[in-house]
């Protein structure tokens, strides 16, 4: 890690609120705060991995990357910047209009979780994978083809299958695809949302191992959300660990992986079962309860409720993310008092 | 070696799927002993699931068939293949077998269109003796073209299989599934659907607990309360009362509107408590016994405030407590052998180490009962297990205890399962070891071995000669031609001592 | 894994099994394997082929069933009425006015050589009455005429079939006329939703609480409408059911992953309604479409039967049981068009339940 | 779930006011309305239309009663109300605007400046003609307080017209429906008999159906695929493909003893004698006359309820909750009435609420055929007499059916489905 690091993105106090409407008159009653508040940054070639337990926002983070919250929510309520630096120049995705990002969208792609869901089963592959073509690129058809061609052999499937519909292949087959068509305008950025959760045991590597390759072929940076730790830990060069809308611990991976700070990171990665018949796990931290809905976030830091270290102070006000040692963040006073 | 609970030999499992036949699972064998935690381990479509459903025949019939096989429960055979292929054997209709579906149908139409042209031709008499014609004609209709012996012994066969297995179903076999989010009745509280797994209401009963509920709602409701429904009721009356009345505004009819409306809540309130009133004590009694039951199996898997959350809905619960309420159902009657179908796949894993916590806590409780773990997760097999079977394709592949498993796995698909894990001690994206192609469709499955599409270490044979499950170990079988040869070979050394290898 | 799953996902890769076995396969289009399953669910695909041939021979019916000849040769010259209509009786020498009477001109011709007419199969059309000689008003079934006469003469079986062309095809542009409104707006309050969304609810829930049939009535009887009139009044009101359906339908599909990827890309609404969520929303619109042809044919039908549909002359079924009805032994008027309009609909019964069946199989699975 | 219902309790309103306001534009700017039908009948001598509109409105849209003198005309247009603006119309209909009642005509010659004017009952008014305007005095000279008038438009210039009249405010909101044309009776009045009348075939209808539905389509998915399924989705199929009334006209020629079989009445709701019947007899003879078009009723609803009924619980039947209860050791009967059941009637509750809006507007073509004298016969007779406040009358009862039926369905609803009640 000598080289240059060239930041790519950063994200600075970010906060997406879904508000819920409600009542006899249907007025606004509450506000969903799925994010609520994350800085952090992308560099080039770089891969950052988010992990944290369902409804922590986790998603909603990748899709406010790719700006796409505004066109799925119409009522969503973005505040914060998302700065993407484009080669010397710097646009703000959380604030630019419709028309003007739709030069950046070349630039940062996603792939998604359900392969099954993610392409359209009316659209032939190469199809599928030329449309952001058509709409980025002034290819001909000709170059568009060979282009597609070429796509699907750098995925590891044949270009004779570009004929063929989604539902004629496997899940990892469609994963590939999600992936070709991600990276058909050369991007950036890819936003990776369980890009594996939901294949087989043995196609996870696979595509994991896809991934990488690209990686190293292309230097693309990644933000690779995920919930199988062990996966992350892999792939990822940091991991930023999120609850409930807020990111508690950030740093290298193998720092938060194997030294983690913040008791949830701690009771996050303990609980992780690994493939170790013979480890001694009565170190456990079994969390007690479930994650509070994001409409009753608890006031002050969110994980108090299940906190073993939770104070009186706790409830006062959201810990900030203090650097407690080189280039590793946590957002636990109470830990870094300990320290 | 322990005690057998259950034995199952060569069960096969067939589904149709759109005139095809998927074999599911394939001439399975395997015991559970008591008191163990075995894994079953396997990848989509390998068979695991559907093996343990058809222990407990939880197998939607159709599609699904537990074709073949014996389940033998403490020795007592619950489900016999060789029985169901005697009556297979049987012709199926009772008259014209040569004839296909659409020809039966056909024949059965050109029959009745024949009978109601007969009707056109001949004079009608009149609407009775037609009607009973007709009648006449659809039971003949039946009778030549669609009744069928070889049904009604199949029926009778699943009848008295089902009726021994509902016995066994809750109180010696329990399963909890993988989506906690839909396996509980949505329309019915928690408390009903715990309670009955303990002991099933009568639908009298469900409307005797349903008035002891309302009255004491009557009876805890303070007086201000009472006058507000009161109130309301009255108000409501009087307004569509005088509506009815074109707006009449005579004193009279809207004093006796108001009056109807204002003391109808309270006579409907007072009638439950009479009602209630009349229902015994006894009932009361064992009714707030099973409560009580209820209440406890909640608080020992850890829900908090178990009385309350009786009369909860499923939908007000998260996965992670939908997923303690199963298990409290599965635990009920302490059956001897629970089977969790992946509890903790749907489940976040700060969850999932609470329930397997849980699982494990609930081991504890009884000395001799068995749990069977089916995930497709090794790390959760290697926590929580001690025996582990492999499935693929259908088969089982490889037997072993746990740490023999992990250690030394002999089937090339567990050990490409091993490697496609990332560990500790690979390098940082370091590629992985991925078993490369795709998991086979069930519809479509190789001759021979099973994984010998993927196979990297494949032979010839394994093509087109599927090996036997052989214990290579003790305690260790696997179904692979290479550790069975060598083993064979070793044998051959061994057995035959120096002058065999001479020859 | 549930069995559910197990099965569900062997069904959606059966193909990708071997991978060179797909190689050769032509790919197919879901639509396409839709279309292969409708063929083999036999009832619904030979209603669908007998209505098919049924309707388009409908269009030829003045050449198979009419009171104009097909040729006419008189005095060595060749006639066409059929294609050239109204010919005056005293073109072939008859000594009526007006219109030829091809029917007695044949019976004339039989003894003049060298002049013959060469009839259509059934020789009596749908608007003759009985200010044509030798027709009689409530004639019983029979020989001559099939299915009897009606209180004007006019022959029950030609009035039949040509109403069986008009009632289909009334019902046919009155369901895509509909559901091109309510496929529109259904879509744009799906995928738009908010404000939009929540206004249009309120109009559509406004004007499907008007009884339908009953303003039907009263439009119909305030303005006299022809066909195309019929067509546009009703699908004032037959828009709606459809919204419901692709509202849902477009709020669904557009949580999906593949709309999520699309707008990532930069796509525009219009394309992304028309070229990602609409094909993939066309399940409702094509299995309800028959039932929806069900129900255009039954409208007509009652319409005319009260009186307020197609004006007179039209040959309508509705039309012919409400004289039928006025006396209770004119059984061919009443049974007649009813049991045309029966087998119609049972046709298109059969069709929609196949069209189901193909585009939403149910799998039928049960526990014991 | 108190919110929930007060939300729709309070949408309604806006509901039904657009309702009737469509309705109320379409009625009154629509030509051939009561005036010309009124025309027409003085023209022809005060024959009645029965022979359906067909024949009577399009020629009269164009010249109108040009052979009635504009004066009639005028008189004619007050007593439909349509000398005021659609606006004013609907409040006067809906009783938000005050009606004017007991009008009478005064005429001013020029320079007449006080007319007399009999009042009824023997009572007479001075009218007065001001430069203010008009006023009107007692017999014993004291300022009349009780009626009111109004300048007229006079087509000569020399007489000057007015009119004398009373006021209040009556309209749907007082539950005043207005007076029938035709029968010159309280809407109301004339309603009520007929009403009952199709409440009897509506709600008769309405059990049976359930009650033969629910359990045949439960036996039909439980038995999927055998005879018994494929024998009655034959009549289900039947039942698809004819419309309610088609199917009582063909009962009724066949057995209603025109051509074949005599074995039921021709029609009617009861027999002509039945005041005079002993009470067994009595419900003999309703029976006798009901059956026919009680199929008829029922063959509606009975192919959608059956269809949905079975679709709906093989659905259930394989959700992950019936394989709970199974695995519970639960027999089969319990899961599926206690457990399948519940689940499948939720699409059947919602069904409900448009069950009762269709009972009784929906009737018109099978009273029409059986002859009875039920709700939708008025409406439809009163289209063809252009009797408007009937057909408003019969509007405004059809969208409120409809409205508290779709109310129903949502308290049905909520009654079966709990995840409804937390909304």
């Amino acid at each position: 890690m000598v080289e240059e690091k060239q930041k790519l993105v950063e994200v600075e106090n970010l906060k997406v609120h879904f508000p819920i409407f409600g009542g006899v008159l249907s007025r606004r009653v509450a506000t969903v705060k799925a994010v609520d508040g994350i800085s952090f940054s992308i560099n080039r070639k770089e891969t950052i991995g988010m992990v944290g337990e369902s409804g922590c926002g986790k998603t909603t983070v990748g899709r406010a990357l790719v700006a796409i919250l505004r066109q799925l929510y119409p009522e969503v309520e973005i505040s914060g910047s998302i700065k993407y630096h484009d080669h010397g120049k710097t646009v703000d995705f959380a604030k630019l209009k419709a028309n003007e990002l739709r030069k950046y969208r070349s630039k940062v792609q996603m792939i998604f979780q359900d392969p099954f869901a993610s392409l359209n089963p009316r659209m032939t592959v190469a199809q599928i994978i030329s449309e952001p073509l058509q709409l980025h690129t002034n290819m001909s058809d000709a170059e568009m083809k060979e282009r597609v061609g070429w796509l699907l052999d750098k995925v590891g499937l044949q270009p004779e299958q570009g004929y063929r519909y989604p539902h004629e292949f496997s899940g990892g087959q469609r994963q590939r695809v999600g992936i070709a068509r991600a990276l058909a305008t050369n991007p950036d950025l890819i936003i990776c949302d369980e890009p594996v959760s939901a294949l087989d045991v043995s196609i996870q590597a696979q595509v994991i191992n896809l991934m990488m390759d690209l990686q190293e072929e292309f230097g693309m940076s990644y933000l690779f959300i995920a919930h199988d730790l062990s996966v992350v830990e892999h792939i990822a060069d940091r991991i930023a660990v999120m609850y409930l809308g807020n990111i508690v611990e950030f740093g290298e991976s193998s720092t938060v992986y194997y030294h983690p700070r913040h008791p949830y990171s701690k009771a996050l990665l303990s609980a992780v079962p690994r493939p170790d018949p013979r480890r001694q796990r009565e170190h456990r931290i079994v969390l007690e309860g479930d994650v509070p809905s994001p409409l009753h976030k608890p006031s002050g830091c969110g994980f108090r409720t299940r906190c073993p270290l939770a104070q009186k102070s706790c409830a006062e006000n959201i810990p900030p993310l203090d650097e407690h040692a080189p280039e590793h963040w946590v957002a636990c006073p109470i830990v870094k008092n300990n320290h | 070696m322990r005690d057998k609970l259950f034995e199952i030999k060569g069960l096969k499992t067939y589904f149709q799927i759109g005139g095809k036949t998927a074999k599911a699972v394939d001439g399975v064998d395997f015991d559970i002993y008591k008191g163990e935690i075995l894994g079953v381990v396997g990848e989509s479509g390998s068979g695991k699931s559907v093996s343990l459903l058809s222990l407990i025949q939880l197998i939607p019939n159709p599609p699904g068939e537990v074709t073949d096989g014996e389940i033998i429960f403490k020795g007592e055979t619950i489900f016999n293949g060789q029985e169901l292929r005697k009556i297979k054997a049987i012709p199926q209709y009772r008259f014209f077998n040569q004839m296909n579906a659409s020809q039966r149908t056909g024949f059965a139409f050109l029959f009745m269109t024949v009978w109601l042209i007969l009707h056109l031709v001949l004079p009608i008499p009149g609407v009775i003796p037609f009607l009973g014609s007709m009648i006449l004609m659809v039971g003949l209709v039946y009778f030549l073209f669609f009744n069928s012996p070889r049904k009604s012994h199949e029926r009778s066969f699943r009848e008295k299989m089902y009726t021994r297995m509902r016995q066994i179903r809750g109180s010696e076999i329990a399963m909890i599934f993988q989506e906690p989010m839909t396996s509980l009745n949505p329309v019915y509280t928690i408390g009903m659907q715990v309670i009955e797994s303990l002991k099933p209401k009568s639908f009298g009963e469900m409307t005797k607990d349903r008035v002891i509920d309302l009255a004491a709602s009557f009876r805890r409701s303070t007086w201000r309360n009472k006058l507000k429904v009161s109130g309301i009721a009255a108000v409501l009356f009087l307004f569509f009362g005088q509506l009815g009345a074109g707006w009449s505004f005579l004193v009279s009819q809207m004093v006796t509107q108001f009056l109807t409306g204002g003391l109808l809540p309270l006579i409907l309130g007072l009638l439950v408590v009479g009602l209630d009133k009349l229902i015994s004590n006894d009932y009361r009694n064992a009714n707030q016994a099973l409560r009580n039951a209820g209440i406890k199996l909640l608080d020992q898997v850890g829900i908090s405030s178990p009385e309350t959350r009786l009369s909860d809905y499923p939908h007000q619960f998260s996965g992670g407590m939908r997923q303690r309420v199963m298990i409290a159902m599965a635990l009920a009657k302490k059956p001897s052998l629970l089977i969790a179908d992946e509890p903790t796949t749907a489940l976040d894993v700060t969850i999932q180490a609470q329930i397997l916590e849980l699982m494990k806590e609930i081991k504890d409780l009884r000395e001799d009962a068995a749990i069977v773990l089916i995930t497709h997760d090794l790390a959760v097999i290697a926590e929580t297990c001690e025996r582990v079977i492999v499935m693929y394709g259908g088969k089982i592949q490889e037997v072993a205890e746990v740490i023999e498993l992990f250690e030394n796995p002999l089937h090339p698909y567990t050990q490409g399962l091993l490697n496609s894990i990332p560990r500790p001690e690979l390098q940082k994206k370091e590629r992985l070891q991925a078993i490369r192609g795709m998991v086979p469709n069930i519809l479509n499955l190789p001759v021979g071995c099973k994984f010998c599409t993927r196979c990297d270490v494949k032979l010839d044979k394994c093509d087109t000669v599927e090996p036997d499950l052989v214990e290579v170990e003790p305690g260790h079988f696997t179904r692979c031609h290479l550790p069975i040869d060598a083993m064979a070979e070793k044998k051959l050394q061994g057995g035959n001592s120096p002058e065999a290898v001479q020859n | 894994m549930s069995t559910q799953e197990n099965t569900s996902q062997s069904t959606t890769v059966i193909i990708t099994a071997d991978p060179k076995a797909t190689q050769e396969q032509i790919s197919l289009s879901v639509l396409k394997k839709r279309w292969l399953k409708f063929k083999s669910i036999k009832r619904g695909y030979y209603s669908f082929i007998i209505l098919l041939t049924a309707y388009i021979l409908s269009f030829f019916l003045p050449l198979l069933i009419s009171n104009r000849a097909v040729v006419v040769k008189y005095d060595g010259q060749y006639y066409f009425p059929i294609v050239q209509g109204y010919i005056p009786g005293n073109t072939f020498g008859e000594d009526v006015p007006g219109e030829a009477n091809y029917r007695e001109l044949k019976e004339r011709f039989k003894s003049t050589p060298g002049n013959w007419v060469i009839m259509p199969l059934y020789p009596y059309g749908p608007l003759e009455d009985v200010t044509v000689t030798g027709n009689k008003m409530y004639e019983q079934p029979g020989a001559k005429h099939w299915f009897g006469t009606d209180n004007t003469g006019r022959d029950v079986f030609a009035r039949l079939l040509y109403g069986f062309n008009i009632s289909l095809s009334f019902a046919i542009l009155l369901t895509i006329a509909s559901y091109i409104i309510g496929v529109s707006i259904g879509a744009m309050m799906g995928y738009f939703g908010g404000k939009f969304d929540l206004i249009s609810q309120r109009f559509i829930e406004i004007w499907a609480t008007l009884p339908f049939l009953f303003v039907m009535i009263i439009i119909s009887s305030i303005v006299r409408p022809n066909f195309f009139l019929l067509i546009v009044i009703l699908t004032l009101f037959g828009w709606i059911g459809m919204t419901y359906y692709m509202r849902a339908e477009f709020y669904r599909e557009k949580t999906k992953d593949y709309v999520a990827a699309a707008i990532s890309m930069g796509q525009s609404h219009r394309l992304i309604i028309f070229n990602h969520i609409l094909p993939n929303s066309l399940v409702p619109i094509i299995t309800y479409f028959p039932f929806s042809v069900i129900g255009g044919i039954s409208s007509l039908v009652g319409l005319d039967f009260l009186g307020f549909g197609l004006p007179p002359p039209t040959p309508s079924w509705g039309q012919m049981v409400s004289v039928g009805l006025q006396s209770m032994v004119k059984y061919w008027m009443v049974l007649a068009p009813l049991g045309a309009m029966f087998l119609t609909l049972l046709l298109i019964v059969f069709i929609g339940e196949a069209i189901r069946e193909a585009f939403d199989p149910r799998v039928y699975s049960r526990l014991r | 779930m108190a919110t929930y219902f007060l939300r729709r309790l309070l949408l309604l309103i806006p509901t039904f006011f657009g309702a009737t306001i469509l309705v109320f534009i379409i009625l009154q700017l629509a030509p051939g309305g009561p005036l010309e039908q009124s025309i027409r009948q003085i023209q022809m001598g005060g024959m009645t239309g029965g022979e359906g509109a067909s024949a009577g409105s399009s020629d009269l849209t164009s010249g109108g009663g040009a052979g009635l003198p504009e004066e009639a005309m005028e008189e004619l247009k007050r007593f439909y109300g349509f000398d005021k603006p659609i606006i004013q119309r609907y409040l006067i209909w809906l009783g938000l605007w005050p009606r004017e009642y007991e009008t009478r005509n005064v005429e001013f010659t020029a320079g007449q400046a006080e007319t007399k004017k009999n009042m009824g009952r023997g009572r007479w008014v001075t009218v007065k003609r001001t430069s203010a305007g008009f006023e009107i005095v007692n017999e014993d000279g004291t300022p009349n307080a009780e009626w009111l008038i109004r300048p007229l438009d006079s087509p000569d210039e020399s007489i000057e017209k007015a009119l004398v009249y009373k006021t209040k405010f009556s309209g749907i909101l007082t539950g005043d429906l207005g007076t029938s044309y035709t029968y010159m009776q309280p809407v109301l009045n004339v309603m009520k008999p007929r009403f009952k009348i199709s409440i009897f075939f509506g709600l008769s209808g309405f059990l049976i159906s359930y009650m033969v539905c629910i359990p045949l389509g439960i036996a039909k998915a439980l038995r999927h695929g055998s005879p018994f399924d494929l024998f009655s989705s034959v009549v289900v199929f039947i039942a698809y493909s004819i419309p309610g009334w088609a199917l009582g006209a063909v009962l009724l020629i066949l057995l209603g003893g025109g051509s074949f079989w005599d074995v039921f009445p021709l029609g009617g709701f009861r027999s002509d004698n039945w005041e005079y019947l002993s009470l067994w007899a009595k419900i003999i003879d309703q029976l006798y006359h009901a059956v026919l078009p009680m199929i008829a009723w029922t063959i509606g609803s009975f192919a959608t309820l059956t269809v949905l009924m079975k679709n709906s619980i093989i659905e259930n039947m394989s959700q992950d909750y019936i394989r709970t209860a199974f695995a519970k050791g639960l027999s089969e009967k319990r899961v599926i009435w206690i457990h399948a059941l519940r689940n499948s009637v939720i699409p059947i509750a919602s069904y409900i609420g448009n069950v009762i809006g269709v009972l009784l507007a929906g009737s018109y073509m099978i009273e029409l055929v059986f002859n009875i004298d039920g709700f939708g016969k008025l409406g439809y007779q009163a289209i063809l007499d252009r009797d408007y406040p009937i057909v408003m009358g019969f509007l405004v009862i059809a969208v409120l059916l409809r409205l508290i039926g779709n109310i129903l369905s949502d308290f049905a609803l909520a009654t079966v489905d709990p995840r409804i009640r937390f909304k």
